[in-house]
């Protein structure tokens, strides 16, 4: 099975539209350095939608953002930083495990985090998509540094996160945060919020203030919202202000969790090909994580398909949504969509969540409701096996 | 007062049932007699020692001691076990302390000699103070500790909460005059308006020392006895006789014509307390009569004030001398309520003769502190003059120029020669007339060398519930003489 | 005026303070009186054309008194309550923050504030003697436990919320987290306990006053003129009176100022209860 | 929670060193001879004997280096034995523990009497903000606040003693006695504490729960009295605590107008006294009391925040 | 609400023209602009719109959780009364048993000092009264309705130790509890998978066929609106600009806006409309929508076009 998917994904590598800068180096989810295949993996075209290539379309969307041009950091700097060879990668997990205990006595014991390593270099992105629940924001705050790992380590441009000094760290690691509406500080107004990161980061406030306008426009935000407080403002509102705080500092890596959920989808769309048009740009690496695989396509070059606190799937975007390996991703592809109007497969998952976390201790978290699982799946988890070109599964019954 | 309890509430509490470490309060109750009593003008009568001799060499003391009079556990009253009670004063207690006390024996049952290494005439004043009184040998257990108080009183001591309340039952085998009451419930209540609310409450029969202020209101009410007792305290300004300027007799003399008495009792006292003339007042048998006091004279004050070279040259209505103001530092304390305001008054009376007046008014002991170290110009204090109910006691300490010199509450750098010469004689001399005529002597050198001004003297306000009869307030606060009281049936 | 600032509340509030500051500054203008001139015919008379609001116990004009008292009562109140509740506030919100502080400085304040105030009071004036300083010392070092404790226990909560993360996030630093997320939170009830706690404090150096900590007789003082007065209540009910409404009315100034520069300053309440309550009253 | 309530009682050694030490130097430090004054109160006289001053200065060890004294003091008292007050000649223990149930009693009813009066008028002042109510509390504190505690406490027994005859005024055996003083206690450190209820159940009901639980359908009460309450409780708690702690220590005045005798008292007439082993004592005693007090507001707050024991996980 | 069925004419809820305003620093915010819709019973409305066109706003009008000082104006008609001059106790009745709300981004919306399965428990009994352990064992099964792993042992949580899709859920437990007539759903799938969100989807398709109960479903997910609802209205700075049967509306939209929304996210390339939607302090005389249309011309820019046919365009006939 194994041998024939590959083979499948080979005959398909040579259709993949190149993308400029494909020299860079592998974006790779697993540690150690990336193996050597050279070729990048954009999205390609597929039979739904017309759209053509963003690559051959400019979007008729606000000029990209240049907040940094004004002095705030030396981009001359921070370019060569970036070429230098051998380029370490943005962002390096090893192993990483967070347990939380819960409960009066602290008896609830949940395992957010199992074992994940993921390595993100520059310029790239790596979605990681999953089950509600599963780990992601918990993985997400791990990597930046924000929570403490009980196993593994994180590094960053080479270097343990923790050992970064702080301000030197948020200016080139930024997070955007799932919960818009509590991670606004309250007290402070919409323009306060937007001046914040850059004022802490030292430009002046007249300086920063220059930038409004742009920052607003970047994220589709109109002036009169300015004076305004987080709880004056729409769902989708507060969240474009984290959004724009986050990217305002030029970071090298931007660690999005759910990002766009809350926003209709043109503002979704002004956003993403924003986003998109940044890492162009700059080279900004992205640990993207969403629900909705539709965003996930449009900006991911590597997916993480993550289940019960581990990633369950790893590969190029294309790849895994084209030819989904893990028993868990096909049910999560099979879901979108299409699936909502025949009300497919609703009732297979029906006691999947329940099984997770008991299975996530030991075994499989999927074992108890997979089609495919045998004895062994509840028993002990399966590694993570490498079974194609940068592509990896945790299941024992597909490689 | 029901059933026929009477309950009394004062300010100060039990402390220690150890009569030896304080006794004031077993005195003052009537739990314990005394060898000599104190009467009411401070005069000694015979207590339980029907009479005493002193030897011609004037060093041993001989008490016979009255027959039949038993202790309130049933044994009887022996010399033995006065002499027990008292060596063990000396043990624990400091009354004795400065005592020259030589021996104590007890030849018979009835008979009790002590000896001093010197002539001590103050003696029998000292086995009038409660310490002194003879406890009964249970009163104390093996280790010498005090169970509880077992003296000849009218009261038997029952109970006690320390620092809140004494019970005593009527002690009927008593060899005086029995007490009218069953039982006695003492009750320490610092508070004056809480003694104030419990007495219209009911709940206590005689409150003491009650604030002036009250008085209109309870006399209005009807349903109580005000009763006002002169006692033996006196408030007083110690003037700093060691600098300027008050080392120069005519500013000591312009303090004391500046200061108006009668304003004093008038405003601060609300009328309650007497102008003081002398040192003591005059219910008591060592009042000198015929000093007369400083009257109430600005006019004689300023030109005193000016002899003195103390002139307002700059117009501003305080007085200077080669420059320097006449600033003076008045400390006191505010545990004594009256003082405060005293000082303020003060203050304002001897601004308008010229003086400018800092006041300083902290806690007794820091009060103490400053005057000890001669950091004050006046120290305002109110002075229990018959702790000791001798005159010998308090004028040794406040005027002998050894202790003056040294400092403490009396006057403060005060030498006088002649002064020393009559306290020496007072103490050795054993004749009660002729130590009159000495301490008249020494009031009259007092008055004339001003180190002092006396202001007033203390009045005891006690309100008595009307039904109940028959209670005193000794002048030296020494009995409460509840054996005399009686409530009604 | 921006529309936030137009309050009755803050505006009364700011009146008064200033009315209060006018009195204490033009005293020797306004009172009728010296206020240590004892007009001893005159004591205990109730008010007149002559004595506004009456003469106390020794005659003095109570009025005049009150008048001069605005500086030492109302001047040390606030500044004690001030430096209290600002050392509090940071020690608190300290605590709060950084964990492994936490113990320390809280076993710290329970060290203070275990010790009595009395006991203080005596070390102050033991040490330095009677006067402003150690006044200040004796209300200060057993008072500040109370405000950090209430401080910390805000903080603690505020802590934990997304922004705070956020905040961290983007790269700020401690001080600026505790400054801009947890002391705007923590502010409110401090204030409230601060500013009614000005009231306390004039009553406390009243208290102080018998162990002759206070401020030095004759210099007028409310909280001493209201405890000499209370026994007269009967009486003279108007010495007592008029200390207690002095020492009502300023609390009240700063209460309003203080409360309504928060709810203007609050981003949430358009219209509190507060500035409702100061319309409606 | 269980290691963190060990952590607390460890750390509490500290504290009881730190307080033993400065109470011992303050009261070294105080003006004025111990000993001295220990005669001069006990005999109502000003100028004690010298040569028993001079006696006592040797029994108390006062002529010792001053370290000396400390460290002998606190051999002592490891070993239980706080020494004995020279005022009445009692163990110290045992006159603490004489004044410490009182004192418990009163502070303990009174804390649970201003709860009682608190927190439903601080909640209902917040939810009618405006009303006659609101109104009434808010001016009702300020009046409050500005009268001393014990003047509070003469005008409730001068009413309910004095006019009324319902209640005895002072004393201390029954529950009639207890009730006068509690009252007083509590409506005075009510009166701030209310204010702080309000601020807070007023910043609470601000927050979007509140929105939700209106959204279930739930009536006013329980929207302010549960869920916006709850929110609001901690710094209330704490101050309560805070202010529970001082009244072990700080209730003299009210405790002897009402002839309560409490730890307050106790230490109060010790320092004036220089009765330097009750001092203390009582010291020693408040400050566990405090410690334990406030071990009990941590615990309280931690179990009605759980978010804060989560804090644990935070990095940086 | 105690009016005869017959006087409603079968709407359960109709709103005509609701306007709410809220005075802003930068000037008055006109949130919602003169809304009309209906809603009959059982009937299921998706509203889908620019985010910050009021949306979430008109819903809060409906249930009158607005916060003070908010300008309303129009009328709320449920079940025949007028929910905006209801007394605060008859308003509550309708909160309890007439309408129920899921609230977008619900972390804030949940109180953090109780455990969350409590909460969810807490709405069962206003709604059904009842003993605790009944309003609990309802609870916990609502929980597993909206798939919360290990409801038992999670009930006892609290807010914070939920992860954000869970959070969610459990508003929707929480809406789901007391049987509402009228379900307010504010983007109630937005944070969750697209396993999940079938799931619940399933869940919020059958709760609504089980008990007849009417929807308003604010969301921008179009595939969930379309397999729910079965019309739509979109709306775009505070009005409505298109209604209509919601097959017909998501599909093949009629409105410019609509349509360029149909196709943002279709492709493989994200597309948004050029230019931005207009300030709500400040509102374009004409079309809203005119500024950025492609079609725009005429008496686009200066005359409102009224809602036509179900749709606000002059350029549709
Ligand atoms: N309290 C307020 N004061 C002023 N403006 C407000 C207030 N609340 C909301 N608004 C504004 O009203 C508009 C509508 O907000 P609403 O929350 O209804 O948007 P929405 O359609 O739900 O958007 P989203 O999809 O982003 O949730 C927004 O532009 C918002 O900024
Ligand atoms: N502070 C905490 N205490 C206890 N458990 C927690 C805590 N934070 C998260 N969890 C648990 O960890 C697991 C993963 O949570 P996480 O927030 O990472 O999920 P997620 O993948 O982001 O889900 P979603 O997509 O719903 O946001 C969940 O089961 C959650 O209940
Ligand atoms: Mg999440
Ligand atoms: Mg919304």
């Amino acid at each position: 099975m194994r041998y024939g998917r590959g083979h499948v994904r080979g005959a398909d590598a040579g259709n993949r539209t190149g993308r400029p800068g494909s020299a860079h180096p592998q974006t790779s989810l697993r540690p150690g350095p990336a193996p050597g295949h050279g070729r990048q993996n954009a999205p390609a075209h597929s039979g739904a939608g017309p759209g053509p290539d963003r690559s051959a379309r400019r979007l008729p969307v606000p000029a990209p953002l240049r907040l940094l041009r004004g002095g705030l950091c030396d981009r001359a700097a921070t370019a060569e930083r970036r070429s230098a060879l051998p380029q370490p990668p943005v962002i390096q997990v090893d192993g990483v495990g967070k347990t939380f205990k819960a409960g009066l006595l602290r008896s609830h014991v949940t395992t957010a985090v199992r074992d994940v390593s993921l390595r993100i270099e520059p310029g790239k992105t790596l979605a990681v998509v999953g089950e509600s629940g599963c780990g992601k924001t918990t993985l997400a705050r791990l990597v930046a540094g924000l929570l403490r790992p009980d196993a593994g380590a994180v590094m960053f441009a080479g270097q343990t996160i923790t050992a970064w000094p702080r301000k030197q760290l948020r200016r080139r690691l930024q997070m955007i945060f799932q919960d818009a509406d509590g991670s606004l500080n309250p007290n402070l107004t919409a323009e306060e919020l937007l001046l914040e990161p850059m004022r802490l980061h030292g430009s002046s406030r007249v300086q920063s203030r220059e930038r409004l306008p742009e920052m607003l426009d970047m994220v589709g935000l109109t002036p009169d919202l300015l004076p305004r407080h987080p709880h004056e403002m729409s769902g989708g509102q507060r969240q474009r202000i984290g959004l724009a705080r986050a990217m305002s500092l030029e970071p090298e890596l931007v660690i999005a969790d759910e990002p766009v959920a809350s926003l209709d989808r043109s503002v979704q769309a002004q956003i993403l090909s924003q986003l998109n048009e940044f890492q162009k740009r700059d080279g900004v690496a992205y640990l993207y994580i969403s629900h909705d695989l539709a965003t996930v396509r449009a900006l991911a070059d590597e997916v993480a398909v993550m289940l019960g606190g581990v990633f369950v799937e790893t590969g190029p975007a294309e790849d895994v949504f084209r030819n989904p390996a893990h028993p868990y991703t096909r049910l999560l592809l099979d879901a979108v969509d299409e699936g909502i109007h025949a009300g497919a497969r609703a009732s297979g998952l029906e006691n999947q969540a329940a099984a997770n976390q008991a299975a996530a201790n030991r075994g499989c978290p999927l074992a108890s409701v997979c089609p495919l699982a045998s004895a062994n799946c509840t028993n002990a988890l399966p590694s993570l096996v490498g079974f194609e070109p940068n592509r990896a599964v945790r299941c024992e019954r597909v490689c | 007062g029901q059933n026929g309890v009477l309950n009394v509430g004062g300010p100060w509490g039990p402390k220690t049932l150890d009569v030896h470490k304080s006794g004031y309060v077993y005195k003052r109750l009537g739990v314990i007699d005394n060898l000599i009593e104190v009467d009411e003008n401070i005069k000694l009568v015979p207590g339980l020692a029907e009479s005493w001799t002193i030897s011609p060499d004037k060093k041993t003391w001989t008490f016979t001691l009255r027959e039949g009079v038993l202790y309130h556990d049933g044994t009887p009253l022996t010399a033995g076990s006065v002499k027990s009670s008292l060596e063990r004063l000396q043990r624990v207690g400091s009354l004795l302390k400065d005592v020259p006390l030589q021996s104590i024996e007890a030849p018979d049952d009835h008979t009790l000699v002590l000896t001093t290494t010197e002539p001590f005439a103050p003696l029998a004043a000292y086995m009038a103070m409660g310490e002194s009184a003879p406890l009964a040998p249970s009163s104390f257990d093996e280790s010498d500790e005090i169970i509880k108080p077992v003296g000849t009183g009218p009261f038997v001591f029952e109970s006690w909460k320390p620092k809140n309340e004494v019970v005593l039952a009527r002690n009927d085998a008593y060899w005086g005059p029995k007490a009218k009451v069953a039982k006695v419930v003492y009750r320490a209540v610092p508070d004056a308006v809480t003694r104030l609310a419990m007495l219209r409450a009911g709940d206590l029969d005689i409150a003491q020392i009650l604030p002036p202020d009250a008085i209109d209101s309870l006399e209005q009410s009807g349903k109580f006895t005000i009763m006002r007792t002169a006692i033996g305290r006196c408030r007083m300004m110690g003037l700093n006789m060691a600098k300027e300027p008050f080392s120069d007799i005519r500013v000591r003399k312009a303090v004391n014509l500046a200061v108006n008495r009668q304003d004093l009792v008038d405003y601060v006292l609300e009328g309650v307390g007497e102008t003081a003339t002398t040192l003591y007042p005059p219910m008591v048998f060592w009042a000198n009569e015929n000093v007369q006091g400083f009257p109430f004279d600005p006019a004689a004050a300023k030109k005193l004030l000016t002899e003195a070279g103390w002139v307002d040259e700059n117009g501003d209505g305080i007085r200077e001398k080669d420059g320097a103001p006449l600033h003076v530092k008045l400390v006191t304390y505010p545990e004594r309520a009256a003082l405060p305001p005293t000082a303020e008054v003060v203050q304002a009376q001897l601004g308008d003769v010229g003086f400018d007046v800092e006041l300083i008014v902290v806690q007794v002991d820091a009060a103490e502190a400053m005057a000890k170290q001669g950091k004050h110009d006046m120290f305002l204090v109110g002075r229990g003059l018959l702790f000791v109910p001798d005159p010998d006691y308090n004028l040794m300490k406040d005027y002998y120029s050894t202790n003056a010199l040294a400092g403490g509450w009396g006057a403060y750098h005060y030498k006088n020669n002649k002064v020393d010469a009559l306290l020496l004689e007072g103490r050795a001399e054993f004749d009660q007339t002729k130590r009159k005529v000495i301490y008249d002597q020494i009031q009259e050198l007092l008055m004339e060398d001003s180190p002092m001004a006396y202001l007033n003297y203390y009045v005891n306000v006690d309100a008595v519930a009307k039904d109940v009869q028959g209670y005193r307030m000794h002048p030296t606060e020494s009995s409460y003489h509840l054996e005399t009281v009686s409530l009604p049936d | 005026m921006p529309a936030k600032w137009r309050r009755p509340g803050l505006i009364a509030g700011v009146v008064l303070c200033l009315c209060l500051a006018v009195c204490a500054i033009f005293a020797p203008a306004i009172a009728p009186h010296s206020p240590d001139k004892q007009h001893l015919a005159h004591r205990l008379e109730g008010p007149s054309a002559e004595f506004p609001l009456g003469a106390d116990k020794l005659g003095r004009c109570v009025a005049s008194r009150l008048l001069y008292g605005l500086r030492p009562s109302l001047g040390l109140a606030v500044s004690v309550t001030l430096l209290v509740a600002v050392v509090g506030v940071v020690l608190g919100v300290t605590a709060a923050y950084f964990r492994p502080l936490d113990a320390l400085l809280m076993r710290i304040a329970d060290c203070f504030f275990a010790f009595p105030g009395i006991v203080m009071a005596l070390l102050a004036i033991s040490i330095l003697g009677p006067g402003m300083v150690s006044l200040v010392i004796a209300l200060a070092l057993p008072g500040w436990p109370k405000y950090a404790r209430v401080a910390r226990s805000v903080a603690l909560g505020l802590r934990e919320q997304g922004y705070v993360e956020a905040t961290r996030a983007i790269g700020a630093g401690p001080v600026y987290v505790l400054r801009r997320c947890i002391l705007p939170g923590v502010l409110p009830p401090v204030a409230t306990i601060a500013t009614l706690g000005i009231g306390g404090k004039i009553i406390q150096v009243a208290a102080l006053g018998f162990l002759g900590l206070g401020v030095q007789p004759p210099t007028p003082e409310w909280g001493t003129m209201l405890i000499k007065g209370l026994p007269m209540l009967g009486t003279a009910p108007h010495v007592a009176l008029s200390a207690t409404t002095a020492i009502a009315m300023s609390v009240l100034a700063f209460t309003l100022l203080g409360e309504s520069l928060r709810d203007a300053l609050d981003p949430r309440s358009g219209l509190t209860a507060w500035s409702q309550l100061q319309v409606a009253a | 929670m269980l290691l963190f309530i060990l952590k607390r009682i460890v750390s509490l050694a500290p504290v009881l060193f730190g307080v033993s030490v400065a109470a011992f130097l303050s009261l070294a430090w105080c003006p004025g001879d111990p000993a001295e004054i220990a005669l001069r109160t006990l005999t109502e006289s000003e100028t004690p004997p010298k040569a028993a001053v001079a006696e006592l200065r040797e029994q108390m060890g006062l002529d010792r280096p001053l370290y000396v004294q400390y460290w002998r003091w606190l051999g002592r008292t490891l070993h239980g034995d706080l020494g004995h007050s020279y005022q009445t000649g009692a163990s110290v223990v045992s006159e603490v523990k004489r004044a410490l149930g009182p004192s418990t009693l009163l502070a303990g009813t009174s804390t649970l009497l201003a709860m009682l009066i608190v927190i439903p008028l601080g909640a209902l002042s917040a939810a009618r903000s405006g009303s006659l109510l609101d109104r009434a509390t808010m001016a009702g504190s300020l009046v409050a606040i500005s009268i001393p505690d014990f003047c509070i406490g003469i005008l409730l027994f001068l009413i309910f003693s004095v006019r009324l005859d319902w209640l005895p005024v002072a004393g201390y055996g029954s529950v009639v006695n207890l009730i006068l003083p509690a009252l007083t206690l509590a409506v005075a450190s009510a009166c701030i504490t209310t204010r702080l209820m309000r601020t807070c159940m007023v910043q609470a009901l601000e927050e979007k729960y509140v929105i939700t639980a209106r959204s279930k359908g739930m009536g006013e009460w329980r929207v302010a009295g549960l869920h916006a309450m709850k929110n609001a409780l901690p710094p209330v708690l704490t101050y309560l605590g805070a202010q529970m702690g001082y009244l072990f220590g700080g209730a003299v005045v009210v405790e002897s107008i009402f002839l309560w005798p409490g730890l307050g008292r106790l230490l109060v007439e010790a320092v004036k006294a220089r009765d330097v082993y009750v001092v203390q004592g009582c010291i020693l005693a408040i400050a566990c009391i405090y410690v334990l007090i406030n071990l009990m507001v941590d615990i309280v707050q931690a179990w009605v925040d759980p978010r804060i024991q989560a804090g644990a996980h935070h990095a940086g | 609400m105690s009016e005869p069925a017959s006087k409603t004419n079968g709407d359960l809820l109709r709103v005509q023209e609701l306007t709410v305003q809220f005075p802003s620093p930068a000037g008055v915010v006109r949130a919602v602009d003169g809304v009309s819709l209906r809603l009959r019973q059982g009937e299921r409305t998706c509203l889908v719109g620019e985010s910050g066109c009021g949306k979430t706003i008109l819903a809060l009008a409906l249930l009158r959780l607005l916060p003070p000082g908010t300008r309303l104006s129009g009328q709320v008609l449920f079940q025949g009364v007028d929910v905006l001059r209801l007394s605060e106790k008859a308003m509550r009745r309708v909160r309890r048993q007439g309408m129920g709300m899921i609230f977008e981004q619900p972390s804030a919306y949940l109180n953090p000092l109780f455990p969350a399965g409590w909460q969810v428990a807490e709405a069962v009994r206003l709604s059904r009264g009842g003993s605790r352990s009944a309003a609990k064992r309802r609870a916990l099964r609502l929980l597993d309705m909206v798939r919360i792993p290990e409801a038992g042992k999670r009930y006892h949580l609290f807010p914070h130790q939920f992860s954000g899709g869970m959070r969610q859920r459990v508003m929707i437990a929480m809406a789901l509890a007391k049987d509402p007539r009228l379900l307010v759903a504010d983007e109630p799938t937005t944070a969750l998978d697209p396993t999940v969100r079938l799931g619940i989807l399933s869940l919020l398709r059958e709760c609504l066929d089980e008990t007849g109960a009417a929807c308003l479903c604010i969301t921008h997910d179009w595939d969930a609106a379309r397999s729910l609802c079965d019309t739509a209205a979109v709306m775009y700075a505070g009005q409505m600009l298109e209604t209509g049967p919601a097959d017909r509306v998501l599909r093949t939209p009629r409105h410019p806006y609509a349509q360029a929304l149909r196709q943002a996210m279709d492709g493989r390339t994200p597309r948004p409309i050029p230019g931005q939607a207009p300030a709500l302090t400040d509102l374009p005389e004409g079309c809203r929508f005119q500024p950025r249309c492609v079609y725009s011309g005429g008496a686009c820019a200066t005359v409102l076009p009224p809602l036509n046919g179900g749709v606000r365009c002059h350029n549709h006939q």
